[in-house]
């Protein structure tokens, strides 16, 4: 590395860092945020005795894990104003997110609901509880411990999805990166460069991860 | 303690005294085309201890959760003292299984602890969550169970840190802790180190002692013959028969029940 | 909010509110790429947006009486956001061809350019758009220029933009790439473009212009007045100068 | 949607198929079959007792999981040429998606592993086999079963990443939506086009798994 | 299918005759901090049957894990036949530890059967991948030893449509199928329900009666009473007492077992 190259590198870190600390952190938090209300309630609608509901999560999942993420920004972003529906960027990066993880952390949350001993269940039914009661009370705390693995991931993937938003004129980490290239021609060393901030948040999220774990992890034989 | 000053040597079993607790007449249950409860007849009276013997698969476990209501049985009528009268054979409503629930309390073979709830959460969550009752009142009747089954050190352990049979306490202090008048149990020791089995079946002991009305289902010949005021033999969906437990275990009438003890008793 | 935009669905209905919505919001929205040098890029990478596209369309605002506002999109979006009314124009170097004069409105040109093939120093093998045929050439798809590539008889290899084609032709994977003249004066005083050399140049000139959302003739003609008298003033020779050092306006 | 609308979707249809059959397809399932491969060495390697052999590993598998794929992609296609490695774009695609599928698969088939019973292990060795044999007789043959749901995301998620490689010159399924759009301008209508295409090989993966799954629980309890 | 022709009741357990088959001397083994095996003696004439018996966590399993080479002692020595010699104190090799296992086999509590194969193809699989015999001789000697437990006709079911008595003696079958000198049982029946228990004790007792030589860990005291020649009573990872099995399960001489025996012979 010269130092022109890594005097480019030092000056496009600020505004990289920059887009991840205004553009991505916020927009994955939120969207993961809403994203996991949405697939709780999918999937509690997954595991319904009634068939219609369970065939309505169903389909929404079907759809949002079978058809490409950046269709969907462009859908919501592009497509819907043609029915007079016009969002502005930011909710509209949200909505997409929220959409998507909603889909895929429905069927984490609902294998983890399914992987708590039937026994529990009959428990929380036997000291008098309604079925709504066992499953917030009991039923939900055991799954949340089983849902940590899989849900980082979802939300890991979810943090490097989000340079997608720089479709859709939300500015963001890799946004910043793409301008740097565009001025400077390197766009080689700016990719790299923002793959690096992606593997630092990454890591980082890892070790909130494995923090969560140990924290609920407190109540299981080891 | 004692839910009841009725002595615990009540009128024979085949027709209890007055005030039967639990009446069952003619429970029947299918799971699919199969059909796992014919047509169940039974009457414990208040103060009484029935103990179900029988072999693997013949219903035990699906009696019990039909009286506690876990189970929806498709016929048949289930009355626990008096008031509470719930007939399968026009679809019970919710209410009435609710009901059910309420007089009954069950001790699971899996003991079935929240693993999430420490030892005097599992104890009051029932009876503040679900009835409602005072926090103080519930924690303090808590811990004066826990302290009688020697676990009242143990209210702030996790249940992974209790052996089986600690755990198996903590269920049966659960139960307790609901106030019913029926207690079920369904292999309470068949999950336990050999050497853990006996703090649980003198526990069991002394309730019975203490009049408290139970339906055990238990391969404990020698326990059932002491502690039960009556025992039924139950397979392929049917009581086969039930009396006296001292009777019934050394001659019984039927040459199905006969097979099954000695299987039990002379397994080599 | 999107301010003054989104009156573009109206306007094509036969009510044309394109200009006085603008007015009212008191807001030009232009959507452009904000990575295309020289035309619309951020200074320094990091800086403020800028470039030839964007300060024409800041002084064309004021004389509107407004004020410029910057949507940024990929060009894949830009002109569907543009029909969604995201934009009320589009400043990014859009040439005129006929597929486009039937989709959106159009303002006078503002950029007269050619095109050009570029090539390794030591390719010999193409010296005109008619030797371009059956060689391989990187193109973004969008482009006018790779309409141009595919009617020469190129076989075109689609990229992301300039700088990935750049890439292809240095590292000798495709054998050419064409595109705006001005684009590759740009990178060679950047570069230097050492390896590198314009093989062809085309006759015609093609025109770039602002586009609107069809229907919206009041706001186009509106802009062809600015920019006419932008022409008139000097205004558009003084910041093509600064950009390329000659006048690409007329 | 009007009679020439109508008529582009039509039109557009062959062409997009074919990008599907031609590029999408068999780019997939050979990046799958090789990441595969890759991903069961690196979980071995992740549950090797020699501690260099399963840090190289997890240093692997948290690069790839933690850096976007576009950038892995522009590494092997744009970056290796400055090394001195020239690939072409198919191999390129081939050997991005099978490093990214090996990082993603590798986790999947180590939980698989983890998770048949310790004692399936004990009785391999109690009838004298070696560890080598154990692994591939009795514990691979388990861990399958159970990796089939989690693989067939993965190769899910796939299908779709592929849309990427029209970045490095591989024409499939997305390119040949975005030519036909870029020539007609009909950008939304092309993209959904496209989505409902991914969407349809994503049912008929997920009744593959179906088949799969059935095949391998006939010897599992119901 | 004799592996012996000595008679069953051989010489005194606690200085056995000639040609002992097993001796262990001073086998340690620790987990991490924890001291589990102190120093463990043992020896097993050829065509005895040794007992383990004691409380839950007392080192009864690691003992038989040690002899079977699953674990690895720390220290001590453990031959098998006067051939296999392997001394813990200096790293032993691989080989070693794989010819321990070549001569024991091991029946499990759970069963660990081979979910993915047929029972035929769990039993045949030591013999032919491992032994490398060839398939025709396995199969046959498969569908003699299935036979005589019964399960011929099962051969080609999975191991889930088997109860868990079938499963436990397709569990045996496949340890003989391996020609063992040595048979290690941990705890066989008590995974099993009550009454399916006497069919695998059953089993074991003829095993027992053809002379093969076996270390059980059992919580049957009736069944070690009658089938072995020798009982250790294990405590703290120590061999506490050992002896004849009708001499110690009723007159122990250390308080440790008494109490013990009488946790499980009395447990209420
Ligand atoms: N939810 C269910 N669905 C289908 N069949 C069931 C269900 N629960 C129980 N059964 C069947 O009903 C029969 C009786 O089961 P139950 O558990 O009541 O027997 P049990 O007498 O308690 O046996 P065990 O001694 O093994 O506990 C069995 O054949 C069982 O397979
Ligand atoms: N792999 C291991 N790691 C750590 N500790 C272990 C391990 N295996 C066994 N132990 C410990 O060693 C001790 C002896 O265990 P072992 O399984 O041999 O007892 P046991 O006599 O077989 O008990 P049980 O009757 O419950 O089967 C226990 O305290 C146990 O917790
Ligand atoms: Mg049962
Ligand atoms: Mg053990």
């Amino acid at each position: 590395m010269n130092q022109s190259t890594w005097d480019l590198f030092l000056s496009s870190l600020g505004p990289i860092i920059m887009g991840a600390v205004t553009g991505t952190i916020p927009l994955a938090l939120v969207s993961f945020a809403v994203g996991l209300a949405l697939a709780l309630l999918l999937a509690l609608m997954r595991l319904s005795r009634r068939r219609w509901l369970s065939s309505i999560a169903r389909g929404y999942i079907s759809i949002v894990r079978g058809t490409p993420l950046l269709v969907q920004l462009f859908v919501i972003f592009y497509g819907l104003p043609s029915l007079g529906v016009l969002i502005d960027p930011w909710p509209s990066a949200v909505i997409a997110f929220s959409i998507n993880v909603g889909g895929y952390a429905a069927e984490v949350i609902r294998a983890a609901i399914l992987s708590v001993p039937k026994g529990q269940w009959e428990a929380a039914y036997m000291i008098g509880m309604s079925h709504r009661r066992a499953l917030t009370r009991i039923i939900l705390p055991q799954a949340a411990r089983v849902s940590v693995p899989p849900l980082s991931n979802t939300f890991i993937s979810l943090v490097k999805d989000t340079s997608l938003a720089s479709l859709i004129l939300v500015t963001e980490l890799f946004r910043q990166a793409q301008q740097v290239a565009a001025f400077s021609q390197e766009f080689m060393l700016l990719y790299l460069e923002a793959a690096l901030v992606y593997w630092v948040i990454c890591l980082a999220l890892s070790s909130v991860q494995g923090l969560l774990e140990k924290r609920l992890d407190r109540y299981v034989a080891h | 303690m004692s839910p009841t000053d009725l002595p615990t040597d009540a009128a024979p079993a085949d027709a209890p005294a007055v005030q039967p607790l639990l009446t069952v007449r003619g429970l029947r249950k299918s799971f699919g085309s199969s059909l796992v409860l014919e047509s169940i007849d039974l009457t414990v009276g208040r103060g009484q201890v029935l103990a179900l013997i029988g072999p693997s698969g013949s219903g035990k476990t699906t009696i019990l959760r039909c009286l506690n209501g876990l189970e929806l049985a498709d016929g048949g009528t289930i009355t626990i003292g008096g008031e509470v009268s719930v007939d399968f054979g026009t679809a019970p409503v919710r209410k009435e299984l609710t009901a059910l629930r309420d007089r009954s309390a069950m001790v699971f073979q899996n003991y079935n602890l929240f693993p999430h709830k420490t030892v005097l959460e599992n104890v009051i969550e029932g009876p503040i969550i679900v009835q409602g009752r005072p926090r103080a009142e519930a924690t303090e009747q808590a811990l004066t169970l826990l302290d009688r089954v020697g676990l009242a050190e143990k209210q702030g352990a996790y249940p992974f840190e209790l052996s089986g049979g600690q755990q198996q306490r903590v269920g049966i202090v659960r139960a307790l802790a609901l106030r019913p008048q029926l207690l079920l149990f369904d292999e309470p020791t068949s999950s336990l180190d050999p050497e853990l089995v006996g703090d649980v079946l003198r526990l069991i002991k002394e309730l019975a002692v203490e009049g408290w009305t139970m339906v055990i289902v238990t391969h404990e010949l020698e326990f059932a013959r002491e502690v039960a005021t009556e025992v039924a033999f139950v397979d392929g969906g049917t009581i086969v028969e039930h009396g006296d437990p001292k009777q019934l275990l050394r001659n019984p009438t039927q040459e199905r029940t006969r097979q099954f003890l000695h299987r039990l008793l002379f397994p080599f | 909010s999107a301010g003054g935009a989104g009156q573009g669905k109206t306007a094509a209905t036969g009510n044309d509110t394109s200009l006085s919505s603008v007015q009212k919001a008191g807001t030009l929205t232009v959507g452009t790429e904000g990575t295309y040098r020289p035309f619309s890029f951020h200074a320094e990478g990091s800086g403020s947006l800028t470039g030839y596209d964007v300060e024409v369309v800041q002084e064309v605002a004021a004389k509107l009486g407004v004020k410029a506002r910057f949507e940024e999109t990929q060009w894949d979006g830009i002109f569907a956001g543009l029909e969604a009314g995201r934009f009320d124009v589009i400043a990014n170097q859009v040439s005129i061809t006929p597929e486009r004069t039937a989709k959106y409105e159009f303002s006078t040109p503002y950029t007269y350019s050619t095109g050009v093939i570029v090539v390794k120093s030591d390719n010999t093998s193409i010296t005109s758009f008619a030797t371009l045929a059956g060689k391989t050439s990187a193109q973004s798809l969008t482009s006018n220029w790779n309409a141009l590539a595919t009617k020469s008889g190129a076989n075109v290899q689609a990229v992301e933009g300039w700088a990935q084609s750049v890439a292809l032709v240095e590292q000798g994977r495709v054998d050419a790439t064409v595109n705006d003249t001005l684009t590759y004066l740009d990178y060679k005083k950047q570069t230097g473009a050492a390896g590198l050399k314009v093989a062809a140049t085309t006759k015609d000139q093609s025109e770039s212009a602002f586009a609107f959302a069809k229907g919206g003739t009041k706001l186009a003609g509106a802009v062809d007045k600015a920019l006419e008298e932008l022409r008139t003033d000097g205004t558009l020779a003084t910041i093509s100068d600064k950009y390329f050092g000659a006048d690409v306006s007329k």
